[in-house]
């Protein structure tokens, strides 16, 4: 099974670097970006089956080491 | 030789890079702002290390956006030499004067620490000083200097002799050991170790000198 | 309008006579706003009202102290129309709570206080505490703190050069991270914070201004939790790219003469900044608050006043010179916004949306603060000398004790850091201080930071002193002679009077070692409350100690440098092995008191050996401390590659002699025909002095019969630190 | 219009990061973990209405900046 863990700032946590990309791309010219946030994705593979057991164990491994709770959130997608 | 310092948001070895040029050709270096669209008369262009726009995205992606990127271009595709210091290393990657890329370090830490190099070439207008083959050692001081390329390119370099330095002992996981490469037409130098660091035996050695040496004798 | 229960009283951590006290200095109740000002004024970390008293007993004044306590950094004269600008400050809760980003922002914050007042960050160092090594939490933590202070300093372009590590259980759940920041500017250029005079415009620098990083307290006040699902968090994320382009753009401002005041937005944000630079310049000042850069939507007064964003300053610009400074800081692509005036009614008001939302008379946030006479009481102190097993091999116990984890090479954290930018760090870490040369001249400056926390906790006063005479060694022993000193006085819950009598005793120890050797205070921070479950934190107050070297060309550095020296101890040895390195690491104990230390002692002996370093006569000394005179010897040895052949001079047992902690103590080699000059000088001054051996071979020689390869040392002292930290701790970055 | 960009190293190209991520989530006992990847999510607020012509300009924001094409490869998301 494959999964994918995006790990994102919290909204109201900033985010300087995806407030360097936004002004970075209005400086190239993409006049209509607004907001950019960046994040992190992590593709991992699972040798589990069972999707509800392995969304159990990424929301562990999330709170774990993924991301920290304090200033990320996350985000499980099971693909 | 007259030479210029190229200064991005948050370079930050713009001034050590300034002072080892003034030591080292009695001369003070223009250092110009990134916004600028044209580059002084010069013979050398340095791009210093630091952390242009704070490594945010990639290192070098946005400093590679920079007015006075066309400027350098104009300037390397005239035979004018450049040199790539560490984040200079990662804009003239990233801009696509030199080859392949600057990737995060192999043991994912900054890494600050002398290292020993092997000078691979002395036949280019950085290296004419040194022997070949010679070792010498310069500081590294970076998060991503870990140099990948395809093996075709790979291949290229090491059979054009573009390789100019090689780590004895390598620090970031680099392809091929590689510390430092040169471009095609041979007047565009990147490497990560700091050369402008080691000019003063007070503050680290004077292995770094006869880099600026040969420029002076080349370009002068 | 929100009324002020009791509970919101309570949940902005003041007490109902403080509370009180506001009614009575407002002649109303508070509202919201102001009550919001009050608690973050009125607060621990900004009021300093339970150490204030205190405080004032330290000495503060030197001929060559331009400024002492009471701006963001104490400033010094160093000669030459330089000066030196540093000061030390506390991140231990948040780093806590998100090592990296807590760690990261505490090394803004201290550079901001330094380049606030108009100089160059030239060096940075950090005291770093953290639990035992088998704590779950302490590898995690170790690493996002290293690297959070990296990843700031690194790109700040300001080298890291030095600082200091323990692992006790006592910070398990209290970690403490302590930043220094060393600047250096003009004598003529030093930028205050007194905004001085009526009708001069403030104007807002740098970052946008954020709902992140307002008072816990205040969180649980349901008003202010619009977006429920998130809970705001109180960690700050460092933006080191701004303040890179903060600190040049302010440098650039500072050297047009524009400026009448400046100051950092730090703890407390746009509420302290501007209401100190009011308090201190006798003025008043007035906000527009709608006029603040912001970089959320609906963001009320109350958010605004006690945002604690990072990267922003507050300036008092001259009349008419908006437009030149708002140039500046475009150019570096800053927020730059004029958001009030000063005024000269001595109040302190913040209008938002047309109404006048806070109205306080600027005095009642400082003098009128609290001031607390905590009640103490003072623990017998331990003496006596402990017993121990006087058979165990001596050598044996040497690599036990240089791969312990206090004591084991920090190579593993300094290699993260850049120390070699800006060119002229002429010692890196690695040394007893760093030593950084003045750009441009001669001159060195010496920096160090220290204090030896398992003294503190049995003699909160020895270990006060100690910790200062420790500094003043340290610098001493690189060639500099001491100048100031910058604290962090790291405790527990001052309202314990055990933990009190801790507080005021390492004040007291403090102040007496400052004043016996000339080396002021200039400037410092208090961290209260650190304790979990009811156990503080052994009583740490670092000590940021600043020297200078005259002629950088003569100084001294740790490793033997030539085969055949003459290995010199100075200093009396008595074998104090109460709380020793030796005690807790071969023993398992620790017990005893702290060692005694001597100021007229310390200073005679340091005196001694700075004049022969500066008489360029000696160029490798190592002052002794954690661990004693073997391990020193074991350090100097491995630094130098060159071992050491050297017998037991004094004491018939071998332990105290090798192991043992007494202070005032240097080591020095020198080839021998100065070796002789040195002792036969030493012994006309009265100062005890002792051929220990000789430098050369690669092994460290007992007493012509016990052997140990300095390989083996090596090996012993580098690989602990990167084997605890293996490589599962990694940084998360994108 | 909300867009999300992801940009991964490519195949081949190796990556220290989410192998060493994979390593400390076996370590802590999560075993069905093998491959781990890690890549950058970037989330951009766009003032653009069409949808093609947001691709389009999505695309040459990946190409120009957001990607380096050497090491890196990148997926586009309207939202
Ligand atoms: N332990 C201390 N010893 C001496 N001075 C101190 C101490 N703690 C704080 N100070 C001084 O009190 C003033 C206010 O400190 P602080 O609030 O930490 O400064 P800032 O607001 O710049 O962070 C500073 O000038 C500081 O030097
Ligand atoms: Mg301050």
């Amino acid at each position: 099974m494959k999964a994918r863990v995006f790990v994102t700032l919290k909204n109201g946590v900033l985010d300087p670097q995806g407030k360097a990309i936004g002004h970075a791309l209005n400086g190239l010219g993409f006049e209509s970006v607004g907001e950019v946030r960046q994040g992190k994705v992590i593709d991992l593979d699972l040798s589990e089956t069972d999707a509800a057991k392995a969304k159990a164990s990424l929301k562990e491994m999330c709170e774990k080491l993924l991301a920290n709770t304090v200033i990320e959130k996350y985000e499980i997608e099971i693909r | 030789m007259k030479s210029a310092v190229i200064v991005f948001p948050a370079s930050n070895c713009d001034r050590d890079a300034a002072t080892a040029l003034e030591e080292m050709t009695g001369k003070k270096a223009a250092m110009v702002w990134h916004q600028d669209s044209e580059l002084p008369d010069v013979d050398l262009v340095v791009l210093p290390g630091g952390f242009s726009y704070g490594d945010y995205l990639r290192c070098g992606a946005m400093a590679n956006q920079s007015k006075i990127m066309g400027a350098i271009k104009a300037h390397a595709a005239k035979g004018g030499a450049v040199l790539g210091i560490c984040n200079g290393f990662q804009v003239l990657t990233e801009s696509g004067l030199l080859p392949g890329a600057l990737m995060r370090n192999a043991g994912l830490k900054f890494v600050c620490k002398p290292v020993s190099l092997r000078v691979e070439e002395s036949q280019s207008s950085f290296t004419r000083k040194y022997e070949k083959g010679q070792t010498v050692t310069f500081p590294v001081a970076h998060g991503e200097g870990n140099y990948y390329a395809d093996d075709e390119t790979l291949n290229r370099l090491d059979g054009e002799g573009r390789v100019m330095f090689r780590y004895q002992d390598n620090p970031n996981g680099s392809a091929r050991d590689i510390a430092g490469i040169l471009n095609q037409k041979r007047n565009v130098l990147g490497l990560m170790p700091h050369p402008e660091r080691v000019v003063d035996p007070l503050t680290g050695g004077t292995d770094g000198r006869k880099l600026f040496e040969s420029l002076i004798e080349a370009l002068s | 309008m929100t009324k002020i229960t009791p509970e919101l009283i309570r949940e902005h951590g003041l007490s109902d006579e403080e509370y009180a006290r506001i009614k009575g200095l407002l002649g109303r109740d508070a509202n919201l706003v102001e009550l919001g000002v009050f608690s973050v004024m009125w607060s621990e970390h900004c009021s300093y009202k339970s150490t204030r008293a205190h405080l004032k007993k330290l000495p503060t004044k030197a001929p060559w102290v331009i400024q002492g306590p009471g701006e963001n950094a104490g400033v010094i004269d160093i000669g030459d129309g330089d000066a030196c600008i540093f000061k030390m400050e506390s991140h231990n809760h948040p780093s806590f709570i998100e090592p990296y980003q807590g760690a990261a922002t505490g090394v803004g914050g201290i550079m901001r206080d330094v380049f606030t007042m108009g100089a160059r960050p030239i060096a940075m160092m950090n005291a770093l505490r953290f639990g035992e090594p088998e704590h779950p939490k302490t590898r995690h933590l170790v690493s996002g703190v290293v690297s959070g202070i990296g990843g700031y300093g690194n790109c700040m372009g300001v080298p890291t050069v030095g600082g200091e590590v323990n692992f006790h259980r006592s910070y398990n759940g209290n970690i403490l991270v302590n930043a220094m920041c060393v600047g250096l500017a003009r004598t003529d250029k030093i930028f205050l914070s007194a905004a001085k005079g009526a009708g001069n415009p403030v104007v807002y620098v740098g970052s946008k201004t954020g709902r992140d990083g307002i008072h816990g307290a205040t969180m649980a006040s349901a008003e202010f939790n619009e977006d429920s699902e998130e809970k705001r968090p109180t960690v700050q994320v460092g933006d080191p790219f701004t303040e890179k382009l903060l600190l040049e753009a302010c440098l650039e401002l500072m050297a047009t003469d524009a400026i009448i005041a400046i100051q950092d937005m730090g703890a407390a944000g746009l509420t302290s900044s501007s209401a100190e630079m009011a308090d201190k310049g006798g003025s008043g000042i007035e906000l527009d608050l709608d006029k603040v850069p912001q970089r959320e939507e609906n963001m009320t007064a109350y958010e605004m006043l006690l945002s604690e964003r990072q990267e922003r300053m507050l300036a008092v610009l001259k009349p008419g010179r908006e437009a030149e400074a708002e140039k500046i800081f475009r150019k570096w692509e800053l927020d730059f916004a004029v958001i009030g005036v000063t005024t000269n009614t001595n109040r302190f008001i913040a209008r938002h949306k047309g109404e006048i939302v806070a109205d306080i008379p600027v005095t009642s946030l400082s003098d009128a603060a609290p001031v607390y006479e905590r009640p103490f009481v003072k623990r017998a102190p331990a003496a006596g000398q402990p017993a121990y097993d006087s058979k165990k091999p001596v050598l044996d116990s040497l690599a036990k004790i240089l791969a312990a984890p206090d004591m084991a090479s920090r190579r593993w954290i300094w290699e993260q850091y850049d120390h070699s930018v800006m060119n002229d760090t002429v010692q890196p870490p690695g040394g007893d201080a760093a030593v950084v040369r003045v750009h441009g001249t001669r001159k060195a400056l010496a920096i160090t930071t220290d204090v030896t926390p398992r003294y503190c906790r049995p003699d909160p006063f020895e270990g006060g002193k100690q910790a200062v005479a420790e500094a003043w060694r340290n610098l001493t022993a690189v060639g500099a002679t001491p100048l100031a000193v910058t604290d962090n006085l790291n405790y527990g819950n001052p309202q314990k009077p055990e933990i009190m009598w801790e507080i005021v005793a390492g004040i007291d120890g403090i102040g007496e070692a400052c004043r016996a050797l000339s080396f002021p205070v200039i400037g410092g921070n208090c961290s209260l409350y650190n304790e979990t479950n009811g156990e503080g934190i052994l009583p740490t107050p670092a000590i940021g100690g600043v020297g200078l070297i005259k002629d950088v060309t003569r100084q001294a550095g740790i490793g033997f440098k030539r085969d055949g020296d003459v290995i010199i101890l100075i200093g009396e040895t008595k074998g104090h092995l109460g709380q020793s390195v030796y005690l807790r690491e071969i023993e398992g104990r620790e017990e005893g008191g702290a060692p005694p230390v001597d100021l007229a002692t310390e200073k005679k002996h340091g005196d001694f050996v700075r004049g022969v370093i500066e008489q360029g006569r000696v160029d490798t000394v190592h002052d002794l401390s954690d661990g004693g005179l073997l391990v020193a010897v074991a350090e100097m040895a491995i630094k130098g590659n060159i071992g050491a052949d050297i017998g037991q001079a004094s004491l018939a047992d071998a332990i105290p002699f090798f192991f043992g902690e007494d202070q005032a103590r240097y080591l020095i080699a020198a080839p021998f025909a100065e070796a002789e000059k040195i002792v036969a000088e030493a012994r006309a001054a009265y100062i005890p002095v002792t051929e220990l051996g000789k430098t050369g071979g690669s092994e460290i020689i007992l007493n012509d019969k016990d052997r140990v390869a300095l390989a083996k040392l090596r090996a012993a002292h580098e690989d602990w630190f990167p084997r605890f930290m293996g490589r599962e701790e990694i940084p998360l970055t994108n």
